[in-house]
């Protein structure tokens, strides 16, 4: 009889990610051998796909995720406070990731480092969103440092630098797509104070997963402090799940009123057209109503409850994320073939660029639980 | 060890060397490569070795002007010569697509030896001599065994194209086969048998121009694709029929989509209208033509309410266009096209556009038909020994009118596959790809199966070289001197071919494998090609320095720059009474209808469709579908279906569709559109294909030459390529 | 069938007629080619004596015309060499390539 | 020496779509073969009507040189910018691949060169008009629908055309001021 083997959850979730980062390493390796136009399906009309989308994602989270938990140790809100070196670590973490993703969306990364320092240009939101989550990027480290060495008065005060880069970084983000005057589904200054609210939402959402995920893998009860920090984030997450469904309904009703040139044709693809399913299965209900309903219900505010909102959320801002950048494209600038001309391009993410974009979900992931493990992340003032 | 280098470099690659070179030549960016270049103009250095040589584009029939531009030893760039006035300074995407025939992978490269079953694609290299010996042994095995008449010489137009003629002719098979029976024939014959020659219609200069499926924007021919445009166009107007919504419809004023076949039914109509109404000039028609007195009362049935009921078009308008027509005359002018190989009255239908054109009294006259002029330069003598004991053409007597040198398709491979009246075993091929331009493929393909030697030579491993014993590479338009060519029109011109840049690999010109074998058959033979190229073009020119001085400074001679009209004013035509012939007393003498009488064409029967083929300005027949820069524009032939009878079938856009015809399938993938009529589906010509070795091609589209039937036109033995009936169902 | 009937029609009329031509004119073609261009093209070009003449100079009753009645009057001694055979099938050539001829135009 | 403005006029009712300009444009600028390649183009228009009264047009187009750079705007290394002659350029070394010029120009205007290992566009073949040539599509056209030269120059052709004709820009709602002008 051959010995039993054993295999334990966690030597099965740390495989699984090292696995997919693997996978994601070895895609990447791909791109680098055949080059990006055998590796990726974006094209002329639709330069940017999920790997803009999936950045945007991560860097959004990371955003996000400082916005809340500077409710903490910023703003004062104590309850928020246990979770700071958490969520900090997992910014961190998540915009590494996120920078990670579009080095491999640029051709050339070197060239960026280079260029953007010896010839930049200022009224490029690109440039700027170099800048902004670059610096944000290195407030991130020092406040996490500053943590980590109990050093609070610093960690308040680069935690209210990193709350303004946060927002600045974000909107500027919507700025990238917001400023582009071709783009009518995206023109506007709709999408920087939007692209705020989402940081909020996925930063919320974020931080009930990391508190439930401590206890459930740690197996710590819920005690009665930390049951009503659940309770008062799951209100504050469906303020903000609220708002953004406020948000996209208007989003909706200006994209259909009147029917805007290009804004229409782009909203349709969302509603009826080559992105309903991710619009609708994963963006309004997995990302709206199951969270609403969930957040909304006092008896489902649970930890559990909240959690579980906070994760349908996140799943919902990784499509709302794809399904914005994508729409904003799939109208032609131009149409070019006369009597056969679609309402829309069509773009499907290759292979490659989804084993990409999971190699970076296992990878943020994965480095998280590592710090997890290495690091002791447990407030000092629990 | 050329070859191998070639293949391992992609396309993609290729175009990137260059830019490689470039870019590094002029240190970078393309802001420095204006700089660099800015430079090297300014102080009279150039950086590296660019020259700029005019030759004639060979892409297609119409050889424009071109000036090649050469860096390093590799064409970079072929540009239109502006002093080029046939092709009004232009060169169309085909022209521009040029270095892929020279830099394709696909090339053939060297000879090659087939060494598996026929059409297994197994060959191997071999070099000249031993091709060449293999080849010239057959020949003279075959003159043995079926005499000379026994080998058949395909072959189709170019400027190298006369010292193949000239070798069959040497050899002593009087069985040349050349394309005009697949194209223009029937058009020839028509317009000839009216005026003596198939004149030029002066596009420039009409005031009306009334087409028949002539789709000068998609097919294009110089200088008519541009003057129909760019004409002086204050009253210029131009009414098209065809049934289909060309890219020429979309620039004429009017569009009639005729039922096909019956282009005739509406030019009697109008003829009638313009004879009734005697809106024509009876003193010109009077002293210039005969058969005027023959025509009225001929004409009398054909009243534009009959041609409504045949043709489709409205009478209203008929009569309508009648009038503008007869108003616009002499100037105004119906545009015979080219390519006539539609359907079995085709010759008749030329004559009736002749006869209307002849009542418009256009004849030599501005914007009207106007005979060609040409530069005459000196002939090559030669003298093809004489062999006793061969026999006639072997399809001698099958066609009315049958050109010596040309043959008839049709006519000629059924007496190939029947074998009489004598045995035809041998194919030798040059430049044309009838496995793809011929009608009804799978006879080609039994031809050239009961063959006993077949030898092809061209520049790519088309089908026909595909299923040949030897195959012998040529060089391309672009490595190689050719004769110096006299370009008839109504502006005519001199041209001549330049070698841009050595040929590569092993090809050779054609002149060079005729010499060859000539070499190899016999002293006799070869005492007709023992000259040099360039004694045969100083010999061409002799006593015409002036020629040669233009084709030097310009890479074009034309003698004027405006037409000359009324040359044969008061002179004795081509035709038997020296006059216009409105009433043909040779056609009757030969029994046949000597004015237009109207045939109706066969109905489309329940559940079917009419195939019609046509082009478009991407690709020239069967040779150019595989090029690279033109794949990158249209990448295979469609199936056009119209918008009703699509949804009536529940077919889509885009979705692969079976073409089911009386001799083959095809499956083709379909393109739903308004811009065909419902009982007609289309197709465009040279995909398809059986060959392995044309990448591109590979898969792709379906073959017209599979599909259509072998109708054939009697009185000029051009094939009727618009009288298949095809099935359509999802694939 | 009716078009199929005419098609034949035409068709046996042509061979019947070419045949006829024949018959009447007795000439083998090709081998008037040859021997026209053998013997007669050396003072029919461009500088020689005989000027510039082809078969497509003449219209063909001017070449009958020529061959029974002319008889290269300009120099009969040229004509003397050919025997009755190679005139026949000279004059031949000369007519299926006259001016007039039913040869078509071709293309390239 | 006068600062040129370097412009294409374009006269699409001439235009047959045969695609000579695509082509020439391709092999006079080392474009790498491949369908989503080229610098410049032509567009059929929608079918009008229904059949049998059927309309179309076709409209050649490239980089209209605008005058309002959304691309030089956005490129966030100054890869692209205008130069003197008014006309849009690209620093190859520059160019970080971001494809950020690509999503904001309204034209389509813009592809990424695997070879050139920049995004590419047309450029009025700079390399042509520096030594005194035309550009490749101007030359090469059969109809000559586009008519190239310095609206500066008030003697030029372009200049004498816009100043006879009426004339449309492409999307001028967005307020590029492009430099190609159409005919009508």
């Amino acid at each position: 009889m051959p010995k039993r083997l054993k295999i334990s959850p966690k030597w099965l979730f740390f495989s699984l990610l090292t696995c997919g980062v693997i996978a994601g390493l070895a895609a990447a390796g791909y791109v680098f051998w055949v080059g990006h136009s055998e590796a990726y399906n974006v094209t002329r009309e639709i330069p940017w796909g999920i790997l803009i989308s999936t950045y945007v994602f991560f860097v959004v989270c990371c955003s996000g995720l400082c916005l809340v938990s500077s409710l903490g140790h910023v703003f004062g809100v104590t309850q928020f406070e246990q979770i700071s070196k958490r969520a900090i670590l997992l910014a961190i973490i998540t915009m590494l990731v996120g920078f990670g993703t579009i080095a491999m969306e640029i051709n050339h990364p070197i060239r960026m480092a280079i260029w953007v320092v010896l010839s930049p240009n200022f009224s490029s939101p690109i440039w700027w969103m170099g800048a902004l989550y670059g610096g944000y990027l290195v407030i991130l480290c020092l406040e996490f440092y500053a943590l980590m060495k109990d050093r609070h008065g610093m960690a308040s005060t680069l935690g209210l630098l990193g709350f303004v880069m946060a927002m600045a970084a974000s909107s500027n983000l919507g700025g990238v797509f917001g400023l582009l005057e071709a783009r009518p589904f995206w023109y506007g200054a709709f999408l920087p104070l939007y692209l705020i609210l989402t940081a909020l939402v996925s930063g919320g959402a974020l931080l009930a997963l990391i508190v439930y995920f401590n206890h459930r893998t740690r197996g710590l009860p819920f005690h009665e402090g930390e049951r009503s920090f659940m309770d008062a984030l799951g209100r504050l997450q469906a303020l903000f799940v609220g708002l953004l469904a406020f948000f996209l309904i208007w989003k909706v009703i200006t994209g259909l009123y009147g029917r805007p040139p290009q804004g229409y044709e782009a909203m349709m693809a969302l509603i009826n057209g080559p992105l309903s399913l991710p619009f609708w299965l994963f963006e309004v209900l997995l990302g709206l109503l199951v969270p609403l309903v969930f957040l909304l219900r006092r008896q489902s505010r649970t930890p559990q409850g909240v959690a579980l909102a906070g994760g349908c959320s996140l799943i919902g801002m990784f499509f709302m994320r794809y399904d914005m950048v994508v729409a904003g494209q799939l109208v032609p600038m131009r149409v070019d073939v006369g009597e056969q001309a679609g309402t829309w391009l069509a773009y499907t993410p290759s292979v490659t660029e989804v084993v990409i974009v999971l190699g970076a979900l296992s990878a943020c992931l994965l480095l998280y639980s590592i710090a997890e493990q290495r690091l002791d992340l447990s407030s000092t003032h629990t | 060890m050329s070859n191998l280098f070639w293949n391992s470099l992609s396309r993609r690659r290729f175009l990137g060397v260059t830019s490689l070179a470039i870019g590094a030549a002029a240190l970078g960016t393309k802001a420095k490569v204006m700089e660099a270049l800015a430079s090297s103009v300014a102080d009279g250095t150039a950086v590296q070795s660019i020259r700029n040589v005019f030759t004639s584009c060979g892409m297609c029939v119409n050889k424009c002007g071109v000036i090649a531009r050469v860096r390093n030893g590799v064409i970079e760039k072929l540009d239109p010569n502006p002093h080029f006035i046939k092709s009004r300074g232009m060169l169309c995407a085909r022209g521009n697509a040029g270095l892929d025939m020279v830099y394709s992978p696909d090339r053939l490269k060297y000879p090659l030896i087939r060494t598996g079953e026929r059409g297994s694609g197994q060959f191997r290299r071999a070099s000249w001599d031993e091709a060449l010996d293999l080849v010239a042994k057959n020949l003279n095995e075959l003159a043995e065994k079926y005499t000379r008449a026994g080998t058949m010489f395909v072959s189709t137009e170019g400027f190298q194209e006369h010292f193949f003629t000239t070798f069959a002719e040497c050899y002593g098979s009087p069985n040349t086969l050349r394309h005009p029976t697949l194209c223009l024939s029937s058009n020839i014959q028509g317009f000839s048998a009216t005026f003596g020659t198939n004149p030029t219609p002066d596009v420039l200069n009409a005031d009306y121009i009334l087409m028949s499926g002539a789709n000068r924007s998609e097919a294009l021919l110089t200088p008519d694709s541009i003057d129909m445009i760019t004409g002086e166009g204050g009253k210029r107007k131009i009414v098209y029929l065809d049934p289909r919504f060309t890219k020429t419809a979309a620039k004429a004023d009017e569009w009639y989509p005729i039922k096909p076949g019956t282009d005739m039914a509406f030019i009697l109509g109008m003829i009638h209208v313009i004879v009734t109404e005697s809106l024509y000039d009876k003193t010109w028609v009077e002293t210039n033509t005969v058969g005027m007195e023959q025509l009225i009362p001929h004409i009398q049935p054909y009243t534009p309410e009959w041609a409504e009921a045949e043709c489709e078009v409205p009478a209203t308008d008929i009569r309508r266009i009648a009038r503008e027509f007869a108003a616009a005359a002499p100037k105004a002018v119906y545009y015979q096209g080219r390519r006539s190989s539609f359907f079995d009255n085709d010759t008749q239908m030329r004559r009736a556009m002749a006869i209307l054109n002849v009542l418009a009294a256009n004849w030599d006259r501005p914007g009207g038909m106007v005979p060609n002029s040409k530069v005459k330069l000196e002939g090559h003598d030669y003298l093809a020994p004489w062999y006793e004991d061969v026999p006639e053409r072997l399809e001698k007597g099958d066609v009315a009118y049958l050109s010596n040198k040309d043959g008839s398709w049709k006519y000629f491979r059924d007496r190939v596959l029947e074998g009489t009246p004598y045995p035809v075993k041998g194919m030798m091929i040059y430049k044309q790809n009838p496995l793809v331009s011929v009608p009804n493929r799978a006879k080609t393909l039994a031809m050239m199966e009961q063959m006993e030697f077949i030898c092809t030579i061209d520049i790519t491993m088309n089908d026909t070289a595909w299923y040949s014993d030897v195959v012998l590479p040529e060089s391309t338009y672009l490595e190689r001197d050719d004769p110096i060519e006299s370009l008839g029109g109504i502006l005519p011109v001199v041209t001549t071919r330049n070698a841009v840049i050595p040929a590569m690999y092993e090809s050779k010109s054609n002149l060079w494998i005729m010499q060859q074998l000539a070499k190899r058959l016999s002293g006799e033979i070869f005492e007709s090609f023992n000259f040099t190229m360039e004694e045969y073009r100083h010999h061409q020119l002799k006593g015409k320095p002036q020629i040669a001085e233009a084709l030097e400074l310009k890479g074009v001679y034309y003698p004027k720059t405006t037409p000359t009209y009324g040359k044969f004013d008061g002179k004795r035509l081509k035709t038997r009474s020296g006059k216009i012939e409105i009433y043909s007393a040779k056609y009757a003498k030969k029994g046949l209808d000597p004015l237009p009488v109207y045939t109706a064409p066969e109905e489309v029967p329940q559940g079917k469709f009419r195939l019609i083929l046509g082009r478009n300005a991407y690709f020239t027949h069967g040779t150019t579908a595989h090029n690279a820069l033109l794949d990158d524009i249209v990448a295979e032939n469609t199936l056009w279906l119209n918008t009703r009878e699509a949804k009536r079938m529940g077919l889509k856009h885009g979705q692969m569709v079976r073409v089911k015809s009386p001799l083959a399938e095809e499956q083709l993938r379909l393109q739903v559109t308004q811009k065909i009529r419902p009982d007609c589906v289309y197709l465009s010509h040279g995909y398809g294909v059986l060959n392995k070795k044309q990448q591109l091609l590979q898969g792709k589209g379906g073959s017209d030459a599979a599909l259509v039937e072998d109708k054939v036109e009697p009185i000029s033995g051009n094939v009727a390529m618009h009288q298949t009936f095809v099935e359509i169902s999802a694939a | 069938m009716e078009r199929i009937v005419a098609c034949i029609t035409v068709l046996l009329f042509s061979v019947i007629f070419t045949v006829s031509a024949m018959a009447a004119e007795g000439g083998n073609p090709k081998k008037g080619k040859y021997l026209w261009k053998k013997n007669c093209k050396v003072c029919h070009v461009a500088g020689e004596e005989g000027g510039v003449l082809s078969p497509s100079t003449k219209t063909q009753k001017s070449w009958d015309r020529f061959f029974t009645k002319n008889k290269h009057k300009k120099k009969p001694e040229a004509w003397g060499k050919f025997s009755e055979k190679d005139l026949k099938d000279i004059q031949q050539y000369m007519y299926d390539h006259a001016m007039d001829s039913d040869q078509p135009e071709t293309c390239g | 020496m006068k600062k040129r403005r370097l412009a294409i006029v374009l006269d699409t009712r001439k235009c047959i779509d045969c695609k000579a300009c695509t082509v020439a444009c391709k092999t006079e600028n080392k474009i790498p073969l491949g369908r989503e390649t080229y610098r410049n183009w032509v567009s059929e228009g929608p079918l009008r009507g229904e059949y049998p009264n059927l309309g179309q047009s076709y409209t050649p187009g490239q980089c209209m040189q605008c005058a309002n750079t959304p691309c030089d705007r956005v490129c966030p290394t100054r890869a692209t910018w205008v130069n003197d002659d008014g006309i849009v350029v690209v620093e190859d070394r520059k160019c970080i691949g971001c494809k950020y010029c690509m999503t904001a120009c309204p034209y389509n205007a813009r592809y990424y060169n695997e070879e050139t290992g920049a995004v590419d566009k047309c450029t009025f073949c700079i390399q042509r008009v520096a030594v005194g040539e035309i550009p490749a599509c101007v030359e090469t056209c059969p109809t000559k629908v586009r008519v190239f030269g310095d609206l500066n120059d008030p003697e030029s052709e372009v200049s004498e055309l816009l100043a006879r004709h009426p004339y449309r820009v492409l999307k001028p709602e967005i307020g590029t001021e492009p430099f190609l002008f159409y005919l009508m």
